[in-house]
């Protein structure tokens, strides 16, 4: 029967996936796939609609994994080998389903962590040494603004983004998740890291642009001053890797440095997509046959080789990756930033999977971003971000 | 169709009176114009009989059947409009075609009214332009056209051959009265042009702030206007009226005393108490100059003469009032002249002071 | 009485064109026999019914009924999407977007932001409406001016106007972003690049003057066409009687376009009340919330996040809509009472 | 300066009056304004990836020039390079170690010149990526897409035009009991933006089981209230005379409606059409959200797979867009000719 | 203003040639009338003065100024348009004051003008409304108030009151004659109203399709007519023409042949040879009844009678040519009559085969 893919694209992995999909086609003659590119906001925006009409296409691929759980297919009763994916995708696994089940519904097909980029050309030119992976935030800071100083550029930029924060905010001790899963008031940890991030905004250390420059929770990049050479530290995530392969090409040097530390940690965060199985769909079984390909340990390398994608395949990840790229830069990066994986603290690992953490990102994003733009108080915020999560929860 | 008839119509815009009670009977195949002054509600009536104007009061009936609530589309009539209302995007031709094409008539059909009416109306050189490239006159003609190549039953036109030269409006007038011959249709028809009226209408409906002063035949209105206003109206220039008293009956006629004395013998209008105030109407056609020794003369000085090549219109004043006389051909009078008139007394009018004719 | 030359056509083209409107013409001829016997039947007044019917029924049906929907959303709470999942909560939602210790001040509201964005939208309606119209009637009037190649002078001001939102915002923000081609224009003069969307007077400008130049010639098209519809001859008239151009154009352009007029300021204001796309892109609402406007804010609400609350949405999307209903039957009234003076 | 003038203005008597110069203003300055970013655009198109992150943004698309130099398999990118005694040379760029670029003269291949980056700066040439424009073309069903779009927008402005006038006639010519309520209604809808009722109308188009067909798209946007409102608008102007004669001719409401209104109204009707191929053509979310399926995606939608979470292809997009935006161009040119001179009033005195 | 040029105008629309060289000087404070068939050219030509239409070819001088190129607001004159183009959605009393405000008129000036106007036009009770409240006579007369209360050098008027009555049309002439002599303003005044044109102008200028005909006087045109086209032109009903050839000079005479042999003796043209074919021109006001007896009788057959009241016009004819007639009064005549009918020889006029006046 039919089976249809909602896909969007970052970048070419739509391409890739066209050629997986026509190989397990030509495999299987009565299957088939059809794939819909889309845009992200399709994704976003109407495919919760479309579920929740009890519509949509048999497979997605998704980065809200978390919170439309139950409407994807439970794919473990038409696995060949369900413990394959238990052992493969199983750390993730959790991300994609609801509360205390233990269904298969899909895998990711790729992780991003954040991280940060670094200008090594503008760190040389300044004379100031790249500081080494245990340096922290703070000494980070110093640095950048050092060779921003004498090479007249901004020195920091971190994404709008109330994801890219919480790695910080868990690396100064944040912990999100209250006793009863429910959010937890802002605490001291994340406290401290959001009045450093406000008053190196202030201080100009920090491109205020970058925060100001929307209202809400809006995703605002940083990149673009990175790819110009005006920017000497970027803190934003492994997705970025083709993007400044591409733009910035031989201008500089530039390097992937993990994410800095904290009392507590040098946390970042983890994310991606995931593609996953959806329950209305009218041929479950060709569904898991064809998830089944796609989870394939050769299919998931190729993939990630050819989109310059961190693998969240076990297997695949500790197996050798040869990413195909020709700059040395590309893979350099990728290998930084599977390496800097581990680091990833275990409350952090967990907000992927948790219900609530964009209520917390996205209050998070709105306020702050109000205080560096002056419309109010630190204090103030603080208040707001609780009032705000509070007001989700109970408007849930 | 079987004659048209109006009832006590009313007509008001807002708090404005226009028709006042008119009632009036059409009969079939009758030529009746509409003459009165500006704004005295000729095309508003006309509009009413169209069906585009809803009356305040009264009713329509054509062919016997009431037709106040039928649309303007089913009652079957023309129009020509005083504004010409043209359809600005069609051509000549188009304009012609429209009303036919909507009865469905056969395209060869169309194709020969349309000539026809061209022909008639002298404006088939301009059959492919449209409205706004024509010239005043020619529109209107394109508006007349508009209604007769529909062959209706009936026919309402709101002055349509004012704007058109002396020339074209003789060949239009004869060709209307040939159309009227032939078609047998009913017309109504509106104008200034009292040579129209008197020579196109079967009768004439003279009208006067939204009221009827009198219906009849040309001559029946020329020769025995029923007032003063109608008298006045009716014949150009417009009739001369001098007051005056009833000083006496003798014999077989009245005596009337007029401006400075005079005195005029008239046929007898028995009816008229002596003393009674009167007004003398004298058309201007019926002053002549009095020989120089007739005792009963008018000695009047001349203000105005106005040459008309064919005729000599002479503004003289008598006693501080004014007079008009039309003399034929071209006369040497020249302003501040006396001049010695007659008013023959056979073809006076009276009116008495509310204006109705004393007879 | 224009003084416009014969269009003789060519004999080929006019038949051509004749061929072309047969199969019209024989449609509506067809189409005219239902809609004679329903005319006799129904007089003029059932004929309005006929010419609003269709038009009333997808408006109905696409459009009423979803709005109803809608205020039916207002009264319910919670993230799922159709109302049958939806819990009812009466004025709820209504009464958290009141929820004021003073209305003065929208910081002490529990929906500040909410507030927040009724006060940036106000200020921006009042100051992109009448920009616009100006604007607008300006460009309208010169294109209606007896250039050559009129067609690509109208092309001119029309184009920005067949550009998606996202692109206007995007080239705009391409344009002022702090290394944007506004700076680089503005170096020769020693200008320190400058953050423009970052700065709270200009980011409100600029979301004023980008969403001006999106849609201005959108009502520059439509005042072009009523400045058109006004017979020559009455210009003419005017010329005769001395009339300076300033004066022409108040007297006679200014009353004669009013029916056209009204459409502009009518759909320049809904549109101005609903600026979204636009600006979202290019300032996103920033900074800070100063140039966050309404529909950005039913739009974080309803359906940004993944935890979206349509219920107040919902109900903000009405404030404005009944806001904006007043705001309309002011200007229609003012509109009416002028147009009956009018009756031609 | 009068040159100019002439070629501007038809203008009949002699001399500058103050309004020929703010014409002449406000057109310049609207060439700059108004035209000049979309021209941009269209140069932006046919940039590369990196030349459209470049800043400052460059006006017209230039990439950096190439030399093939013997002993080196790539062809090597040329710089203007500062010597330390100040003259410049055109050298390529071998590689780049930290600040320091090792350059080669392509004319003497075999000597090395090492270089501070700070004293080079890319010897530049306009280049057109056309890559942007083809590529999507191999990659997607464009002819495809593009018919949808054409259908939806052909279906859709027709029948707006129709649907529309019909009702903007009835609520400008005839007086009917509720004609100001209706007219009120119809404004009234106005004020609530698409993306609010979007559910709603979800729902809709659900239970009339339009999701997943054109039709779902088409007919939720033609009973515009803006439509209505600017063709009643426009049509109060028509003098009612002209109906009179027309029913005088005998001419049903229908043969009104066609033969006399809308030929008279084609101004409105022109704009109108305009906007709706625009709208209809430019439709973007209402679509998304109809269409699931690849086989009835419109140009904008199918378009949209460049826009991803995390990073935009705006290379193609902006590309894409001026694809796009070409058939709707072509028909404004066409339309705009029917906007000139009303001549409702001519027919009358 | 010292009077107004035309220097060979030409006018053309497209293709369409309407003025054809047209060259003609109008004295400061002359009162000039246009007259000549529908679409010849008179409006084209007012608008061209007006610098509402740039002529195709020619200059237009004023007060010894070149303005061809010179704005219609700067001419300084005023217009009555054909089509009246008043101010749709201004009252009456604003359109009158639009033109004054124009020009800086003191507010208490533009109030006593407007007071003027609108007594003399009578429209005083209309003056809140606006025009499309009014009926067709009435926004005529807005029109010509709107020109008259400016005051201007010169006045361009389009057949200013083809829409008003027969009684009404008498007093505006009246009215617009007094305001010319008070004004001393240039007038040039288009009209199809033969009255109008002979007492009003001071000179009349036949246009026929796009071309002077003749420049006189009004007596001049119609006692000596420069063709045949002018003499049919004027006067009403038109002359008449019957077709003939010289057959001799005799003494103080020229000997003619007409219809059905019918031979006239009329004053010497000697420059015409014997056997030329010519028309022989005579006005139906010249053409009496014949004495019973008389010898040189013309015999005819009456076709039509129009009565008129003041005066019959019979259309007669003879040998297949057809004849009009007019008699004062009322004549009791009816068509099939046979008529004997005598041509005054003394005001007979004779045109050539080219149409030109033999004299
Ligand atoms: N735009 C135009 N295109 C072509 N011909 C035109 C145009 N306007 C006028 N004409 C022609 O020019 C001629 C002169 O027109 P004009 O209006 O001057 O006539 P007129 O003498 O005023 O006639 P009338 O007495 O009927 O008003 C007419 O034959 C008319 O058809
Ligand atoms: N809409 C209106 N509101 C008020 N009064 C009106 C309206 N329309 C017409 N009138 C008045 O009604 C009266 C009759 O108008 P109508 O047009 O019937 O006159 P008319 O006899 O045709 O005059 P004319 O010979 O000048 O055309 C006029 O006095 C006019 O002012
Ligand atoms: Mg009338
Ligand atoms: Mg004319």
């Amino acid at each position: 029967g039919d089976v249809r893919i909602m896909w969007y694209s970052d970048g070419g992995e739509g391409d890739v996936i066209k050629d997986l999909l026509s190989r397990f086609s030509k495999a299987n003659p009565d299957v088939n796939v059809i794939l819909d590119e889309v845009s992200y906001n399709v994704v976003k925006e109407q495919l919760p609609v479309q579920l929740e009409a009890g519509q949509g296409p048999d497979i997605a691929r998704v980065t809200n994994l978390k919170a439309p759980a139950q409407h994807w297919l439970d794919l473990r009763p038409y696995l060949a080998d369900a413990k394959y994916w238990d052992d493969n995708f199983g750390a993730q696994a959790d991300w994609m389903r609801p509360d205390g089940s233990n269904a298969i519904t899909g895998f990711m097909t790729q992780l991003t962590l954040t991280g940060g980029f670094a200008n090594k050309t503008l760190f040389d030119q300044a004379g100031v040494e790249i500081p080494g992976p245990k340096a922290t935030w703070d000494d980070w800071a110093a640095a950048a603004k050092k060779v921003a100083d004498s090479q007249k550029v901004i020195a920091m930029a971190i994404d709008r983004s109330g994801h890219r924060v919480s790695g910080p905010n868990i690396s100064y001790g944040a912990n999100y998740i209250a006793a009863d899963g429910k959010p937890a008031p802002i605490d001291q940890g994340a406290k401290d890291f959001l009045s450093r991030f406000v008053k190196w905004n202030e201080d100009g250390t920090i491109n205020k642009d970058v925060w100001v420059s929307a209202a809400g929770s809006t995703y605002r990049s940083g990149a673009e001053d990175f790819i110009n050479g005006g920017l000497a530290y970027l803190y934003s995530g492994s997705w970025q890797i083709s993007g400044f392969a591409q733009k910035i090409g031989d201008n500089f040097d530039w390097v992937v440095t993990g994410s800095p530390c904290g009392p507590v940690a040098c946390s970042g965060m983890q994310g991606g997509a995931g593609l996953v199985a959806v329950k209305y769909t009218k041929n479950p079984k060709d569904v898991a046959k064809v998830m089944d390909y796609l989870a394939g340990a050769d299919v998931q390398k190729e993939f990630a080789e050819r989109s310059l994608f961190i693998p969240a395949h076990k297997g695949v990840a500790s197996g050798r990756l040869d990413f195909k790229t020709d700059n040395p830069h590309v893979k350099a990066a990728l290998k930084a930033f599977v390496e800097s994986a581990g680091q990833t603290a275990a409350p952090a690992m967990k907000l992927p999977g948790w219900k609530w953490s964009d209520a917390y990102y996205s209050a998070i994003v709105a306020r702050i971003s109000q205080v560096v733009a002056g419309e109010m108080k630190l204090d103030d915020a603080y208040a707001r971000i609780d009032e705000d999560i509070k007001a989700k929860v109970a408007g849930n | 169709m079987s004659g048209l008839e109006l009832k006590n119509i009313v007509k008001n815009f807002g708090s404005v009176e226009v028709i006042r009670d008119v009632s009036l009977a059409v009969n079939d195949g009758e030529f009746v114009a509409f003459v009165g002054p500006s704004g005295c509600g000729k095309s508003t009536l006309l509009r009413l009989i169209a069906g585009l104007d809803k009356p305040t009061g009264g009713n329509i009936v054509i062919d016997g059947n009431d037709v106040t609530d039928i649309t303007a589309a089913d009652r079957g009539l023309a129009m020509v409009f005083q504004s010409y209302a043209l359809y600005p995007h069609m051509s000549v031709r188009e304009n012609l075609a429209f009303g036919l094409e909507n009865t469905k008539v056969a395209k060869a059909e169309i194709e020969a009214r349309i000539a026809d009416a061209a022909r008639m109306l002298e404006i088939e050189p301009f059959l492919q332009r449209r409205p706004g490239q024509l010239s005043g006159g020619q529109r209107q003609r394109v508006a007349i056209g508009r209604a007769i190549v529909r062959r209706p039953d009936a026919f309402l036109l709101d002055e349509p051959l004012s704007n058109l030269d002396a020339e074209l409006r003789v060949s239009m007038r004869t060709e209307l009265a040939a159309l009227h011959a032939r078609l047998k249709a009913t017309m109504i028809y509106v104008t200034h042009d009292q040579v129209e009226a008197m020579t196109l209408a079967d009768r004439i409906v003279v009208l006067r702030g939204g009221r009827i002063e009198q219906v009849g035949t040309p001559l029946e209105l020329y020769n025995k206007p029923a007032n003063r206003f109608v008298a006045g109206f009716i014949g150009a220039p417009h009739m001369n009226f001098l007051e005056g008293a009833i000083i006496g009956h003798e014999g077989g006629s009245t005596q009337v005393e007029t401006v400075g004395g005079h005195r005029l013998s008239v046929v007898a209008r028995e009816a008229c108490p002596v003393g009674e105030r009167i007004s003398i109407g004298i058309r201007p056609q019926h002053i002549t100059l009095a020989d120089a020794g007739a005792t009963t003369r008018l000695d009047t000085r001349i203000i105005l003469v106005e040459e008309l090549g064919s005729e000599t219109v002479v503004h003289a004043e008598a006693a501080g009032k004014k007079l008009i006389a039309v003399f034929a051909g071209q006369q040497q009078m020249k302003s501040g002249d006396s001049l010695p008139l007659k008013l023959d007394p056979e073809v006076l009018h009276l009116f008495g002071e509310d204006g109705r004719r004393l007879s | 009485m224009t003084a416009k030359t014969v269009s003789s056509e060519p004999p080929v083209k006019s038949a051509l064109r004749q061929a072309l409107n047969a199969p019209v013409r024989l449609l509506m001829g067809i189409v005219d026999i239902p809609m004679r016997a329903w005319q006799k039947l129904t007089g003029l007044n059932g004929m309005a019914g006929v010419f609003l019917a269709p038009n009333m029924l997808i408006f109905t049906v696409f459009v009423l009924l979803p709005l109803v929907i809608n205020f039916i959303y207002s009264t319910t709470s919670g993230s799922a999407i159709f109302l049958p999942n939806r819990t009812y909560v009466g004025a709820d939602q209504y009464r958290i977007l009141f929820d004021c210790r003073s209305y003065l001040d929208p910081s002490t509201c529990a929906a500040d932001t909410f507030w927040a964005a009724v006060r940036n939208t106000a200020v921006f309606v009042v100051f992109q409406v009448s920009v616009m119209l100006i604007a607008a009637l300006t460009t309208a009037l010169i294109l209606n001016r007896e250039l050559s190649n009129r067609g690509f002078w109208r092309a001119v001001f029309f184009f920005p106007v067949l550009l998606s939102p996202v692109v206007v915002g995007l080239i705009w923000k391409w344009i002022l972003q702090r290394e944007g081609l506004l700076n680089y224009a503005l170096s020769p003069l020693g200008l320190e690049p400058f953050s423009w969307l970052s700065d709270r007077f200009w980011s409100f400008f600029f979301a004023v003057f980008v969403s001006v130049w999106a849609h201005m010639g959108f009502y520059a098209l439509i005042l072009l066409a009523g400045l058109q519809a006004i017979p020559k001859d009455l210009y003419e008239a005017a010329a005769m009687d001395k009339a300076s151009p300033t004066r022409i154009f108040r007297r006679i352009t200014l009353p004669l376009l009013m029916p056209n007029l009204i459409v502009v300021l009518v759909l320049a204001l809904i549109r101005a009340v609903q600026i979204f796309d636009e600006v979202f892109v290019l300032t996103g609402g920033g900074p800070g919330t100063s140039t966050m406007y309404i529909t950005q804010y039913i739009y974080e609400t309803g359906f940004a996040s993944s935890l979206r609350n349509p219920g107040l949405a919902s109900a903000a999307s009405i404030l404005m809509g009944i806001v904006l209903v007043i705001l309309t039957l002011i200007q229609l009234g003012v509109s009416a009472r002028n147009e009956k003076k009018g009756t031609r | 300066m009068s040159a100019v003038g002439a070629f501007l203005l038809r203008r009949r008597g002699r001399g500058w009056h103050w309004t020929d110069i703010v014409t002449w203003i406000w057109l310049i300055s609207g060439v700059f304004l108004m035209f000049g970013p979309a021209v941009w655009l269209v140069f932006s198109s046919f940039k590369t990836p990196a030349a459209l992150a470049e800043f400052p943004p460059s006006f017209l698309p230039y990439v950096t020039e190439q030399a093939v130099v013997p002993g080196y398999d790539k062809p090597l990118p040329l710089y203007n390079v500062t010597m330390p005694d100040g003259s410049t040379r055109v050298l390529a760029e071998v590689r780049r170690i930290g600040i320091v670029g090792q350059m080669v003269d392509p004319k003497q291949p075999g000597e090395i010149v090492k270089a501070n980056i700070k004293d080079r700066t890319p010897v530049r040439k306009v280049e057109f990526a056309s890559g942007n424009y083809t590529e999507p073309f191999q990659r997607f069903d464009f002819f495809l897409f593009l018919r949808n779009s054409v259908f939806v927008t052909v279906a859709a402005t027709a029948i707006t035009l129709l649907v529309n006038s019909m009702a903007a006639f009835a609520l400008s010519k005839y007086q009917f009991p509720g004609r100001t309520a209706v007219m009120l209604m119809i404004l009234a809808t106005l004020m609530v933006p698409l993306s609010v009722i979007v559910v709603p109308l979800y729902s809709v188009i659900g239970t009339l089981n339009l999701f997943d067909s054109l039709w779902g798209v088409i007919l939720p946007t033609v009973a515009t209230p803006t439509g209505v409102f600017l063709l009643r608008q426009y049509m109060l102007t028509i003098p009612d005379e002209l109906i009179d004669a027309a029913r005088m001719d005998k001419a049903s409401e229908w043969q009104i409606y066609w033969r006399i209104i809308l030929p008279l109204s084609a101004p409105a009707l022109a704009v109108l059409a305009i906007f709706s191929v625009v709208w209809r053509w430019n439709d973007f979310l209402w679509p998304l959200i109809v269409l699931s399926r690849k086989e009835l995606y419109t140009l904008q939608v199918g378009l949209n797979v460049y826009a991803g979470e995390l990073n935009v292809q705006w290379h193609y997009i902006l590309a894409m867009t001026v694809v796009s935006m070409i058939p709707v161009v072509l028909i404004f040119v066409f339309l705009q000719r029917f906007i000139t001179t009303g001549i409702a009033g001519s027919g009358l005195k």
